[in-house]
């Protein structure tokens, strides 16, 4: 077992020491609720953390749906002063990568924060949370290429750490958004967000969610979202984070042999919160079993 | 505390309502009433959430939790097929839980399956102490579940039912004010679970008769541990621009004062 | 119960005796194998039919996923002569309306496959699978807003009855295609089709599907596709057929009080040949228990 | 034909294997050889799709179908979970069969679970006064199922196992073609399943020792029934510009001869 390598060198300087870790929104640190120590994780990914506070959206937020749910959660943000004075010096103690997701309504927003984050030390990168459903009324840019370019450019021009892009699926080509985000200086991809549905109580006839549409996650997506990244990692050169329904090693592994360099993992840590910890141990078990020593080794295996 | 626990008793009470008995030593110590768990009790299957219940009763020395459950959809459904011997997943103790007063008594105010939280609470007031008033309601008799119990750590159990046959179907708040006022018994500290309507009608005898009102609210959840913001209600919090936020009901609940929560 | 009135009128000349009718490519009519006689159904909706054979994809074809099943069957065809002589004269001997779906990669396929039945009688409707996932390489045009129209401006010309356009989920904005076929002469939507996903076996370390990529349907995609036709039906002002993962009675109440007019059942077919009839008998009962007495009392009753 | 059944018995065998009974008149009285039932024996949960199975044994006196099955997943797993006296569903029979000689001696070839629906040939044949000679391969003797029922219908049953415990591992077509070289015997007709290899050995043998080979093909399906034109395998067709075509397994198989099939 020593000799497996299950490190992950997405960018220079930021080298995962394994490719597990908590999709953004879905995992909580250090209250002494966690079931395990995130210092083991791969990396650690806040909750998307806004310019301003935000409360999120009316209740409920939550449904259940055929193995998936819908969460109209709306991003409710303590605001990034406050995450840097409250919640900031306590991720930073753990061992391992710290990425903080960032949210916002336009390209200003998202600069705002990471301006503010920049005099901060012990950032391993920043993911910039494009694709929200729940936020404003309009097509948000993340889901139209030329303002995802613009967006990004903009971003990038404030953000000294490495950027990664966060992609929403509901689109029509997630190569080509892929693609735009690369062009515009994403050293980094998270493949993919939730897609956008809703539920109706047939009994109370309206919409169950409090906000109407709501995104979906969970297995449900999985075929979806592994579409998605093995579509990006044939499309683009730098780094893909695979994120979508996955809920345990086979899963995650499929994601890993179409090409993703690292996985995170949202839903399933709701009714297994040791399932990031199992799945770290099921990758190299594999590993083992099937004679590879490095992670590299399987990394897109599916593709060859 | 993500932990495993052994299925002992599974208990059909009348109606849909059953009791599950859990081996669960480590939460049974650490839990305090008002408290809640997030319990798995099937295979994953197209069920992708655990699901929260009140602990009914914890029983520390038997290292036993018991949650009274009504049979309402899949995830209940499955659950009311488990049998003693058989697995389950908790998450646990979770949430605020019930601050009893140090002397006094309390009432408890309960419709439905809303009674489940306020049994661990009777027996823990009463094992203290403490003098416990208990007010059940229901639509019809058998919907009122664990009235032997409850009558064991309180001083007196008072039903209502909407059909009419107990108290003619008067409201529970009414009930209460009786006792207060016909009985002169002081009441310092008031649990409600189960009804909005009951949570209302206690607010304006707050003032009146000096007692303080909690109540217990439920909000569909995800995570049970405060991380993923799905159960949220909304509070009056001073300092805020509206005047109110969104709290969890997982983590700063279950819990709140009645006169805090905006409907 | 004889009150009951279940008769949706998607347009003039096309009324149907219930919503209840087969997704296309998923129900098989009469050799003995159905379940049930199909004349009780609203309609029959036949498999997409092309202008010239197509054999479909290589195996495999099918895989399950998560409450749901990717398919990649690639709309073989007999080709629309051959469908004419063999398979029309059978399904027009059903007492309920006939709705011929077509496929092809090109207006002028649609056109031609048209032209061709034009000749025939029987036929109460065409509606138009542009959002196969399983054909050709290019983005197909049922995901641009502007060949979308321009498609189906050409294909109204050659069309004398009702056309059905069915849009594909895998658009950033199923509204504005709405739009688009509507403005361009659709006198329906069905909304939607199959979302695209893929799978990949990690013991063989390559993908499952013969063609790699594959629609997914099923209960999984119910809340996306139900997002999308309460979208529709708030953006257009022809009716809508609503279809994606119905399995019982409380999902095609969900769909028509998101404002279908009628309802398709695919997937569900597989595992419950009955399960049409099902529905039928079941949204009666719902009708009658709640005091409803026309189909049309709940069209839409979510949205008021 | 979509029906219900009654589960009579569940069978556990060595190694992964079971054998399910269940109670169908109908489709017990219709099927032939060769056929298959699409079977749902779950609830709905996340499995979307029904199962197909060969039929083992088709008992038409008894009004019995029996299913040899492998646990593979998440399927075949519940099924195995199912007892007698639970309910399951079923559609079938379904699929052409298989079509036998008047007359004369048939042989069976069958690596691992392929066995199962040769069963049903087996029996159907030695009732109809045919010779059965049945060749039965797998990794360990353990793997091979039903040798006793098969014995009771074969004039002969040749074992061979990877692990070389059972006639040192050789291949099933090599002591076919003993048989009928050493022994002298003319084998008119051959059912194999389970083996690509096995239906490919066959192909050269069929003209030198002139017997029709028949091959039982599974794919992955949805509907079982011919209409989700899911479950194709390629087949020489003369006519098509191609030469070849896809048929579906569920219907115009799964009995295929082997020299039509394009692997
Ligand atoms: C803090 C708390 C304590 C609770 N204590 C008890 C108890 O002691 N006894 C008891 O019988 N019930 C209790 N409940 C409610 C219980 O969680 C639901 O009845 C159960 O989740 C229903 O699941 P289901 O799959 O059977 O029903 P479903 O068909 O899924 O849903 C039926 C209804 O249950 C509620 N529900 C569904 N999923 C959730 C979820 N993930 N979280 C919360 N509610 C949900 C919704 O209102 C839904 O409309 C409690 C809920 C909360 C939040
Ligand atoms: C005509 C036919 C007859 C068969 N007869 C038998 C039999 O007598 N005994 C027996 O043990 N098995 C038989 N099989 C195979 C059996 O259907 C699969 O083992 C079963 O579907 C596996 O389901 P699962 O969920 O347990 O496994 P999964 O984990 O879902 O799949 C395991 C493997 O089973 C196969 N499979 C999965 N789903 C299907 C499906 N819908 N249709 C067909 N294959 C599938 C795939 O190859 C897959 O890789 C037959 C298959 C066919 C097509
Ligand atoms: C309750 C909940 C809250 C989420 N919050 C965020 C968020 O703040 N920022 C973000 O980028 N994604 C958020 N997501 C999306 C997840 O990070 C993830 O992309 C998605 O859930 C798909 O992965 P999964 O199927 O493993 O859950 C949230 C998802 C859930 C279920
Ligand atoms: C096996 C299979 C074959 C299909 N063939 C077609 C087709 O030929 N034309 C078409 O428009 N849609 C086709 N579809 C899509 C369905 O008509 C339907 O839009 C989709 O399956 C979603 O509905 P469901 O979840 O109820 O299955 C097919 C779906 C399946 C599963
Ligand atoms: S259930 Fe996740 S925050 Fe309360
Ligand atoms: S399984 Fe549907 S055509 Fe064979």
């Amino acid at each position: 077992m020593k000799d497996l390598d299950l490190t992950s060198e997405l960018v220079p300087g930021l080298k995962l020491k394994n490719p597990v870790m908590p999709a953004s929104g879905t995992y909580d640190y250090g209250d002494g609720a966690n079931a395990f120590n995130p210092s083991l994780l791969g990396a650690i990914v806040t909750k998307s953390v806004s310019a301003f506070p935000r409360s999120g959206n009316a209740p409920p937020r939550i449904h259940e749906t055929p193995c998936g749910i819908l969460n109209a959660v709306g991003i409710p943000s303590e605001g990034v002063e406050a995450f840097r004075r409250n919640t900031l010096p306590g991720l930073k103690q753990y061992n391992t990568a710290l990425i903080v997701s960032v949210a916002g309504e336009t390209p200003e927003d998202f600069a705002q924060v990471i301006s503010c984050l920049e005099e901060e030390n012990g950032i391993g990168a920043y993911e910039l949370n494009f694709s929200c459903p729940n936020l404003g009324d309009g097509i948000p840019f993340g889901t139209n290429p030329e303002l995802l370019y613009l967006a990004v450019k903009q971003i990038r021009k404030v953000a000294s750490r490495p950027l990664i892009v966060k992609l929403s699926p509901n689109v029509v080509d997630i190569k080509l958004m892929a693609r735009q985000a690369q062009d515009a200086g994403a050293d980094i991809l998270t493949v993919a967000n939730t897609l956008t549905g809703m539920a109706i109580d047939v009994r109370r006839r309206q919409p169950v969610l409090g906000n109407i549409f709501g995104g979906l996650s969970g297995p449900a997506i999985k075929p979806v979202a592994l579409r998605m990244v093995w579509e990006v990692a044939g499309a683009v050169d730098i780094p893909v984070i695979g994120v979508g329904g996955i809920t345990d090693t086979t899963d995650a592994l499929e994601f890993i042999m179409a090409g993703a360099r690292a996985i995170q993992v949202g839903t399933a840590n709701f009714a297994n919160p040791k399932v990031m910890l199992e799945i770290i141990e099921g990758i190299e078990s594999y590993m083992e079993e099937n004679g590879f020593t490095r992670l590299a080794d399987i990394v897109g295996l599916a593709r060859r | 505390m993500y932990v495993k626990g052994k299925i002992i008793e599974q208990r059909k009470l009348r109606s849909e309502y059953n009791i599950l008995i859990i081996e669960q030593a480590e939460i049974a110590r650490k839990a305090r009433p008002g408290q809640f768990i997030m319990l798995q009790a099937w295979e994953r299957g197209d069920i992708v959430l655990p699901r929260p219940f009140s602990l009914y009763r914890i029983l520390p020395a038997k290292g036993q939790l018991h949650i009274l459950y009504k049979i309402r959809g899949k995830a209940t459904l499955e659950m009311s097929r488990r049998i003693p011997g058989e697995e389950v997943k908790l998450i646990g103790p979770l949430g605020n839980g019930a601050d009893l007063p140090e002397t006094g008594n309390i009432a408890l105010l309960g419709r439905g399956i809303g009674a489940a939280p306020l049994m661990a609470i009777a027996e823990t007031a009463y094992n203290r102490g403490l003098v416990v008033y208990t007010f059940l309601s229901a639509r019809k008799r058998e919907l009122i579940p664990g009235v032997v119990d409850f009558t064991r750590y309180s001083s007196k159990v008072v039903l209502s039912t909407d059909d009419g046959e107990e108290n003619e179907g008067r409201l529970l708040t009414v009930l209460l004010e009786e006792l207060i006022t016909k009985e002169g018994i002081k009441i310092k500290t008031v649990f409600t679970c189960g009804s909005k309507r009951l949570a209302q009608g206690l607010l304006p005898m707050e003032t009146k008769y000096n007692f303080r009102a909690y109540v217990l609210l439920e909000e569909v959840m995800a995570c049970g541990i405060g991380s993923c913001k799905g159960c949220v209600c909304k509070v009056r919090t001073p300092g805020t621009p509206e005047g109110h936020a969104y709290k969890r009901v997982c983590k700063d609940g279950p819990v709140f004062p009645a006169s805090e929560v905006i409907w």
